[in-house]
């Protein structure tokens, strides 16, 4: 398995999946926000929103806090490019899209401690209270839903041995019994993570500027402009890339295999299909659940850290 | 008139005695010409070069040559090898160390010439003495080369004598290297009494070659485990002996330490593969050695980070990361024993060339942190990170270099920390294939171990560049500080490329780890056999999939670059400065950063086991409110203050035997006599 | 001849010291003719090498290869210790310590007692070789007391009566050897030659050989400060002039255990059963176990590193204990080695002792600072004695370790321990020494050249042995395992 | 030599050793410095005696000499010069002893009956006539010893001291009819010698602690 020379279907293919992501992740934003609102008896801002933002940020001025280094302004692009990089690398419309030999998860995961490092360096940067309170925070939670996600991972790729997302998506949809404890603890783990990573409900309220609670929020409190855009871009690119994730490993069903133009938009629809639901699964997470103290987050990403380990150790108990 | 330089192990050879004469004619030099200090490095440093080139040809020769020299005991004269094995680590000695000895020349270049004469004569009888180690085919040689080199770091890092701090800190290191040695020697004691397959016990014995012809009783090979772990260990840093290692550190110049934790942990690592696969002897190990080497180094990893989290001097950072680091080339071994004895060779060539790989990035990241430390401890007169602050500013080039060197400890990829532990989670993924559950929970808890405790390893490095490059100056010396010498940023881009090559091109590393892995396992590695297989890592398992740093920069760089375009183009690239926001106060100052310890207190609230702590926390109505608080090394109160306790007792009996009185002396000789007499006459 | 002129040497030595010791050429005879004695003694070595030991005096003194090694031991460290000495007591004489009467009686009775310890070496008699070693004991008893303080009095004192007991239980065993000796050799003067009774040791009987053997060892072990019959030792190398702690631990106790060595080989071959190794051992292990931890309650330099003599004592005991040609040999080369660095170690410390007023390891400070030239000597010393490499005793506890791995591995994990433990509080002990002052407030006058002269050489030979053991030296030890009927290399 | 004087020889040398013992256990158990210097003149007798009869019943030449060496130097000049010293140095009174004496007599007890059965191995050996006797003289060696360690005075150790050259003499003669002349020679030199340096001794001590107790000869700080 290797990357052979670029056909230009495989070019197409790959484009293709880029541009679904930046397209579509301001979209599932808008989406969540839509769903929340109707939970809560709000006009929703209308899915365009986060896009109406975005552009919004762009064509903003940039204004840049005093003392900052080049790192400052480096952060933002870095960041959103690994971003938009794991998103070539992550099948969704193909089980085995071109770069698959390059979608390896332990990568994936690699690549998402890339970006939250980087932001986290930017953050600092200027050495704001605030800044470093976020970078710090933003530790705290990672540095025990990294490993849960790497557990999980291992879980889901008991069957196939492997670590490349294909040979999981294949393993798990061939004809197995699709029904294992191993997997359902291992989902409900990674529901955690999700939260926990993407700055959600219990974790981290994206809609809060309330300055000692914040941890996403406070990274970026010094960003703005472009700059900032390409922070909220990426980090909306992440969430879709983690449902996605997601899918790929507990809701494969229905990915095409061979790529003709008909089962990728088959797959295309089930996709946005599956998307628009996870998309409001989550709302609902956040309008059910009040947010954590901020003391108690380790306990929330310990809970997602041993419920990853425990799958993994069920695999051997159970299933083998 | 030099001998051709047929065999590697000729080469190698002739850059030991090169090392050392260039140190001892070197350091008279500097006494009298200081200024020729940083020349005589570069000196050193390019003999280093070809040490590093002898061991990349004995990798790529594959060459395996026996050179046996006069000296010695009698009977024993002095027996050198170079196998891949040696090769590897020569390898890892010559090249990481090009960039330290650079410079080193820039760092002591305003020391007095006396201190800077003698550190240029320890550096070199330091690596000459390293170099013994990889090279020692005999027991004494290698006694002999591992004990001076004991020594020679022991007056490195004496460095600064004067300092009480660094007395302790030394006589607690030489204490623990000479106990480890003295472990050792047991082991190779052990292998050799047990060696001679026929005819009389001899001092030919003692050769590697005659002990790797042992058989050991099953309790025979787990005592010899055992002693080379806890031997090589006491050198390594592993729990419960690794107490010495954070005092010494700090204690120690820069470059003595980049050498110590860069290059010297290694040797322990070396031995310990050296006695368990070459001597002992991959049919005489049981995979449960295995399991408690994995578990061992998986502890040693997490106790390791933890503690690193929660140092605020940048170098007891680094010294607890080396914990952290050994831990997991620890847990590679581990792993790949026990994959090795369960039958999957695989498995097990992959788990220990994880190791090597970890253990030859852990030589040029950890340099390089350490010599970036030592910048900032030159630069700013400070040695806590609470005191630095911006320093990125100021030293743009070093910091660029520190913040590779970030990346590639925290294991991100595409750098060659994430390479490493690519390789060993592959290997614990095989744990399917093992059979039974204590073996497979085994590797399991080893998995989580190593992730979480790299997971932390990205905090604490956050929190070492965070604090000492980022936000605003601390301090006055922060505000003062100044980008270090030409040597100094020579010698630190050495290491940062070496880390950077490292990461991109894994297949060409791999390629030369394939024949260490093959001399000790018998078990090789898979490879790509297309024409871009050097881009890549190597397919695991075999004919699957695999990763590609390189690819994966490549995408990464094609990515970023319309995205900078973005990130300037809308706006009109207008920009301004303001403030930034201080939550409402006027003007925020450098005291309102967050300091170096608060990146701790959520770990120390989430690990308290771990952590003994003494904390005051002020009353009310206290008149001078300051909040305190020590956290203490568990394995003080726990292990060694008892330990202490318990010898100074049996001291204290033991002087009742001094009564000073004649008389009683005289009943000791009587009462001897008489019992000995007795059990002669009555036995 | 030179076996004869030997002796000779360091008896006209003595007696022309005796008369004209309290002039000033003095101290100058002394080197002269312990250098002589060495000279002899290299001579005689050579003689031994070439064409085998040499018998003298009707039998009653001879030389083979394990004798001449110790003769050229002792006859080497005396003549670096005399060297030593010069400088020392002059500084002595300089601070008023010392009369030019007193003088004289020390440099006789130091040229008494390189003879008494000559003649044990030389001696083939049994008999003789007792009456020489006690002669030893009361040679060196006034020099112990040599400064009348009370201490020092106290530890002669101590020293006179338990190794005169001790000693006089070795007499009982010699008694007891030649009643077994004699029903072989019969009665007269061959019954005590060790030439002979090497030749019919097997022939002897076991049971009262056994029983001598235990005096022997009770008595000579007495002398080499083994447990528990060691007392003395501490007090007499602390209270004695240092030169005379330097010889009395690098030479008299190396005597000691010659005598045993020589008895056990009659033994071995009488008793053919494992008594004699496996009480060597014994002995060896506690001496080694109970010096070491007793190292750490010392506030004393010099009994600190009576108590390591002690200890290596034991280690060397030990080996000859485990016996075997690797052992024996690694026997040898510790006795040899701690001769040459504990002899250096006590002439540093000498000085040390000299520039800062006290022997008290509390009072002694900043030592680094001082005077670093015996700071560094100190630090080589410690690193030497305590088994670091290249030192040869590295050599020689790598040998022993190993070869109790193979032998007694019952002992490896004590001695591994004691080593640990002694180098922990002798290198401990340096450091503090080394720093820990106040500031120096007046400068130490400069040590004069060629002060380090004799520490150098002995750390010198010490570090050669330990890395380029000459072909020469290996057959001299060779021919020494001979003499022991342990043939090395087997 | 008709067997009869043989015998009554050998039985006399059995009485002289028991003699000795005898006086070795008197030593143990005097408390007046001259009585001890007096017993020790007194085995000095007795072991010119001994060595007497067994060199006429043995016919050994040379131990004439040693019995005659052996009066004039144990039974004239050491008690001779022990006596003046106790002058000169103005001791006398009670023996100091550490344990009392009817403990220490039962040890002394169990000390012979320990050497008896030690030795008799290697009486059995003996062609000597005075076979036997080795026990005796490993006795009177080990009482000297137990002497040595229960006197708290410096002079009375040094009778002890000479109390077992006495007993190896007797050992040896009995045993072997005595070592070789060489040997005699040279172990009466260090005796002689020995007493000498005791006898320095005794000055050094008396002007630096002006007492005899060895309590002051203990060092008993710890250091």
């Amino acid at each position: 398995m290797a990357i052979t020379s670029p056909s230009p279907a495989m070019v197409a293919v790959e484009a293709f999946q880029l541009l679904f992501v930046l397209l579509f992740a301001p979209l599932l934003y808008g989406w969540i926000g839509i769903v929340r609102a109707f939970l809560s008896n709000r006009t929703p801002a209308g899915l365009l929103q986060p896009w109406r933002n975005l552009l919004r940020l762009f064509r903003k001025e940039t204004v840049l806090p005093e003392g900052h280094s080049i790192l400052f302004i480096l952060v933002p692009p870095v960041f959103f490019s690994v971003i938009a990089g794991a998103s070539l690398l992550v099948p969704f419309l193909l089980v085995s899209p071109p770069l698959a030999p390059v979608a390896d998860a332990v990568t994936l995961v690699g690549l998402f401690s890339l970006a939250r490092m980087t932001m986290a360096l930017g953050a600092m940067d200027v050495g704001t209270p605030f800044g470093d309170m976020g970078a710090r925070r933003e530790m705290m939670v990672a540095f025990l839903t990294e490993p849960a996600t790497l557990m999980i991972l291992f879980t889901v790729s008991l069957w196939s041995g492997s670590t490349s997302v294909p040979s999981i998506i294949r393993s798990l949809t061939d004809g197995h019994d699709p029904f294992h404890p191993s997997l359902l603890i291992a989902a409900l783990a990674f529901i955690l993570v999700f939260l926990g990573e993407n700055a959600r409900l219990p974790i981290d309220n994206p809609a809060t500027h309330l300055e000692l609670t914040m941890i996403h929020e406070a990274m970026l409190l010094e960003y703005s402009g472009p700059l900032l855009a390409l922070m909220e871009w990426g980090s909306m690119q992440k969430l879709l890339l983690y449902l996605l994730i997601g899918i790929d490993f507990f809701a494969p069903s229905g990915m095409p295999e061979d790529p003709t133009l008909l089962s990728v938009l088959a797959g295309s629809g089930i996709l946005a299909g599956k998307l628009l639901l996870l998309g409001s699964g989550i709302a609902l997470i956040e309008s059910l659940f009040a947010k954590l103290r901020i003391f108690r987050v380790p306990e929330f990403t310990a809970l997602a850290y041993l419920l990853s380990t425990l799958g993994f150790l069920l695999h051997f108990v159970l299933e083998v | 008139m030099i001998p051709p330089l047929t065999t590697p192990l000729l080469e190698s050879l002739w850059i030991l005695a090169a090392w050392a004469t260039t140190g001892l004619a070197g350091s008279w030099l500097v006494l009298r010409i200081p200024a020729l200090s940083r020349f005589l490095y570069g000196l050193l440093a390019l003999e280093s070069l070809f040490m590093a080139h002898s061991g990349f040809r004995g990798l790529a020769e594959r060459s395996d040559t026996r050179l046996v020299l006069a000296g010695g005991i009698p009977g024993l004269p002095f027996h050198f090898r170079q196998d891949p094995l040696s090769s590897f680590f020569l390898l890892l000695l010559g090249a990481a160390s090009v960039g330290t000895l650079i410079y080193t020349g820039g760092f002591m270049k305003n020391e007095p010439p006396r201190t800077n004469a003698l550190f240029f004569l320890r550096t070199a009888l330091f690596l000459s003495s390293m170099g013994g180690v990889f090279l020692a085919d005999d027991a004494y040689i290698f006694m002999l080369s591992w004990e001076l080199m004991a020594l020679v770091s022991f007056f490195m890092i004496l460095t600064e004598r004067k300092r009480e701090d660094v007395r302790r800190a030394g006589y607690l290191y030489l204490l623990m290297a000479h106990g480890g040695s003295l472990l050792i020697l047991f082991a190779f004691a052990l292998l050799a009494s047990h060696g001679s397959l026929s005819g009389p016990h001899s001092l030919e014995d003692f050769s590697f070659f005659s002990m790797s012809k042992t058989l050991l009783s099953p309790p025979l090979a787990l005592l010899v485990f055992l002693l080379a772990v806890l031997g090589f260990g006491a050198k390594a840093g592993i729990l419960p002996l690794h107490v010495w290692l954070p005092l010494a550190h700090p204690a120690a110049p820069a470059p003595a330490s980049a050498l110590l934790s860069g290059i010297m942990l290694k040797t322990a690592v070396y031995g310990l593969l050296r006695i368990l696969f070459g001597l002992e002897g991959l049919p005489q190990l049981h995979a449960s050695f295995g399991i408690g080497l994995l578990l061992a180094g998986g502890v040693m990893a997490l106790f390791g980070i933890l503690y690193a989290l929660l140092q605020s001097n940048p170098k007891s950072l680094l010294a607890y990361s080396s914990i952290e680091n050994i831990g997991i080339i620890l847990l590679g071994i581990g792993l790949s024993i026990l994959y090795l004895k369960t039958g999957h060779p695989a498995a097990g060539a992959v788990a220990l060339s994880g190791a090597l790989y970890h253990a030859m990035n852990h030589a040029f990241f950890k340099s390089l942190l350490f010599l970036g430390a030592g910048t900032m401890v030159h630069a700013t007169g400070e040695t806590d990170l609470n005191r630095m602050g911006g320093l990125l500013h100021k030293m743009p080039l070093s910091g660029l270099f520190v913040l590779v060197g970030v990346f590639s400890i925290s294991g991100l990829p595409p750098t060659n920390g994430f390479v490493s532990e690519w390789l060993l989670l592959q290997a614990t993924l095989q744990a399917p294939s093992l059979s039974g559950t204590i073996l497979r929970s085994a590797v399991l808890f080893g998995a989580a171990l190593l992730v979480l405790s790299s997971a932390l390893a990205a905090m604490g490095f956050l929190k070492f560049f965070g604090i000492g490059y980022l936000g605003q100056p601390r301090s006055e010396g922060a505000r003062d500080a100044h980008e270090c010498s030409l040597p100094e940023r020579i010698g630190m881009g050495w290491l940062t490329l070496g880390t950077l090559f490292l990461g991109f091109f894994p297949a060409f590393v791999l390629s030369g780890i394939r024949g260490a892995v093959f001399s000790l396992s018998g078990a090789d590695l898979p490879s790509f056999s297309h024409e871009f297989g050097w881009t890549w890592l190597l397919p695991f398992p075999p004919h699957g999939p695999s990763t590609s740093p390189i690819f994966l920069a490549g995408l990464l760089l094609l990515l970023a670059l319309p995205v900078f375009w973005l990130a300037r183009l809308p706006g009109r690239g207008r920009r301004r400065s303001a403030p930034a926001w201080g939550c409402g106060y006027p003007g925020p100052t450098e005291r309102s950063q967050a300091s170096a310890e608060s990146f701790a207190q959520p770990i120390r609230h989430f690990f308290p086991v771990f952590f003994s702590m003494k904390r005051h926390i002020p009353t009310p109505d206290d008149p001078d409110p300051v909040f305190s608080l020590a956290v203490e090394d568990p394995h003080w109160p726990l292990l060694y203050r008892p330990l202490f306790r318990l010898f100074s007792l049996v001291a204290e009996s033991a002087e009742k035997v001094r009564t000073g009185r004649i008389s009683v002396y005289l009943v000791y000789s009587f009462a001897t006599l008489l019992f000995l007499l007795s059990v002669l006459r009555w036995r | 001849m030179a076996l004869v002129f030997l002796i000779l040497s360091p008896l006209a030595g003595a007696l022309v010291l005796a008369f004209f010791g309290h002039k000033k050429v003095a101290p100058v005879l002394n080197i002269l003719f312990s250098l002589l004695t060495f000279a002899l003694s290299i001579l005689l070595a050579g003689e031994v090498y070439r064409s085998g030991p040499r018998l003298a005096l009707d039998e009653q003194i001879f030389a083979d290869g394990l004798s001449s090694l110790f003769l050229v031991i002792t006859g080497g460290v005396a003549a670096t210790t005399s060297f030593f000495s010069f400088r020392y007591m002059a500084i002595e004489s300089a601070h008023g310590h010392l009369s030019p009467e007193r003088y004289r009686l020390y440099l006789a009775l130091y040229q008494v007692f390189v003879l008494t310890m000559i003649v044990v070496l030389a001696s083939n008699n049994l008999g003789l070789l007792w009456v020489s070693l006690e002669g030893a004991t009361l040679a060196t008893v006034l020099l112990v007391g040599w400064s009348r303080t009370p201490s020092a009095i106290k530890a002669s004192w101590k020293y006179f009566i338990l190794c005169g007991v001790g000693i006089a239980q070795a007499l009982f065993g010699t008694i007891l050897l030649y009643f077994a000796s004699e029903k072989t050799l019969g009665p007269g003067g061959t019954a005590l030659l060790w030439t002979h009774l090497a030749m019919v040791k097997s022939q002897l009987e076991p049971t009262v050989v056994g029983l001598a053997f235990v005096f022997f060892v009770v008595g000579y072990g007495t002398k080499v400060g083994l447990v528990p019959l060691h007392n003395w030792l501490p007090d007499a190398h602390a209270e004695g002039p240092t030169p005379i702690s330097a010889v009395l631990s690098g030479l008299l106790l190396n005597v000691a255990l010659y005598a045993i060595l020589r008895v056990k080989v009659l033994a071995d071959g009488a008793l053919h059963s494992a008594m004699p190794s496996r009480l060597l051992i014994g002995f060896g292990l506690v001496s080694i176990l109970l010096a070491s931890i007793s190292m750490w309650k010392r506030q004393d330099i010099k009994r600190l590193f009576a108590y390591s003599s002690i200890e290596h004592m034991g280690i060397s005991t030990l080996a000859f204990g485990i016996g075997g040609p690797l052992a024996t040999f690694a026997g040898l080369l510790h006795m040899t080695a701690h001769s040459l660095v504990k002899s250096a170690i006590f002439f540093v410390v000498g000085h040390i002792v000299q520039t800062s007023g006290s022997q008290k390891i509390l009072s002694i400070r900043e030592v680094a600072a001082r005077t670093p030239g015996l700071s560094r000597a100190l630090l080589a010393g410690g690193f030497a004695i305590t088994g670091l490499p290249p030192f040869a005793l590295f050599a020689s506890e790598f040998l022993i370790v190993s070869e109790a791995a193979k032998r007694a591995p019952y002992t490896v994990p004590f001695l591994l321990l004691a080593l640990f433990v002694t180098f922990g509080i002798v290198l401990f002990r340096i450091l503090e020494m080394n720093g820990g002052g106040p500031p120096l407030e007046t400068p130490v006058p400069p040590t004069p050249p060629l002060t380090f002269f004799p520490v150098w050489i002995h750390l010198g030979i010490a570090l050669v042995l330990g890395l380029f053991f000459p072909t020469l030296l290996t057959s001299v030890y060779q021919n020494a395992l001979l003499s022991l009927g342990a043939v090395h290399g087997g | 030599m008709a067997p009869h004087t043989h015998i009554l020889l050998n039985r006399l040398v059995g009485f002289l050793g028991s003699a000795l013992l005898l006086s070795s256990f008197a030593m143990l158990s005097m408390r007046r410095m001259s009585s001890l210097v007096r017993i020790f003149a007194l085995q000095g007798l007795l072991l010119t005696l001994g060595t007497l009869s067994v060199a006429i019943v043995a016919g050994e030449p040379h131990l004439l000499f040693s019995a005659l060496f052996t009066f004039i130097f144990k039974v004239l000049v050491l008690p001779i010069i022990l006596f003046r010293l106790l002058e000169r140095l103005r001791i006398r009174g009670e023996v100091e002893v550490l344990l009392n004496v009817p403990t220490t007599m039962v040890v002394g007890l169990f000390v012979v009956v320990f050497s008896f059965a030690l030795a008799s191995p290697i009486s059995e050996l003996a062609s000597t006539v005075s076979r036997g006797l080795i026990g005796v003289g490993l006795a009177a060696l080990l009482l000297s010893f137990l002497m040595m360690i229960t006197r708290k005075k410096a002079i009375t150790q040094v009778l002890g001291f000479l109390g077992m050259e006495n007993a190896l003499f007797f050992s040896a003669i009995n045993a072997t009819y005595g070592m070789p002349m060489v040997v005699e020679l040279g172990v009466a030199f260090d005796v002689l010698v020995g007493t000498f340096v005791f006898g320095i001794f005794f000055f050094q001590i008396r002007e630096t602690f002006e007492s005899f107790d060895l309590k002051h000869m203990d060092n008993t700080q710890t250091e």
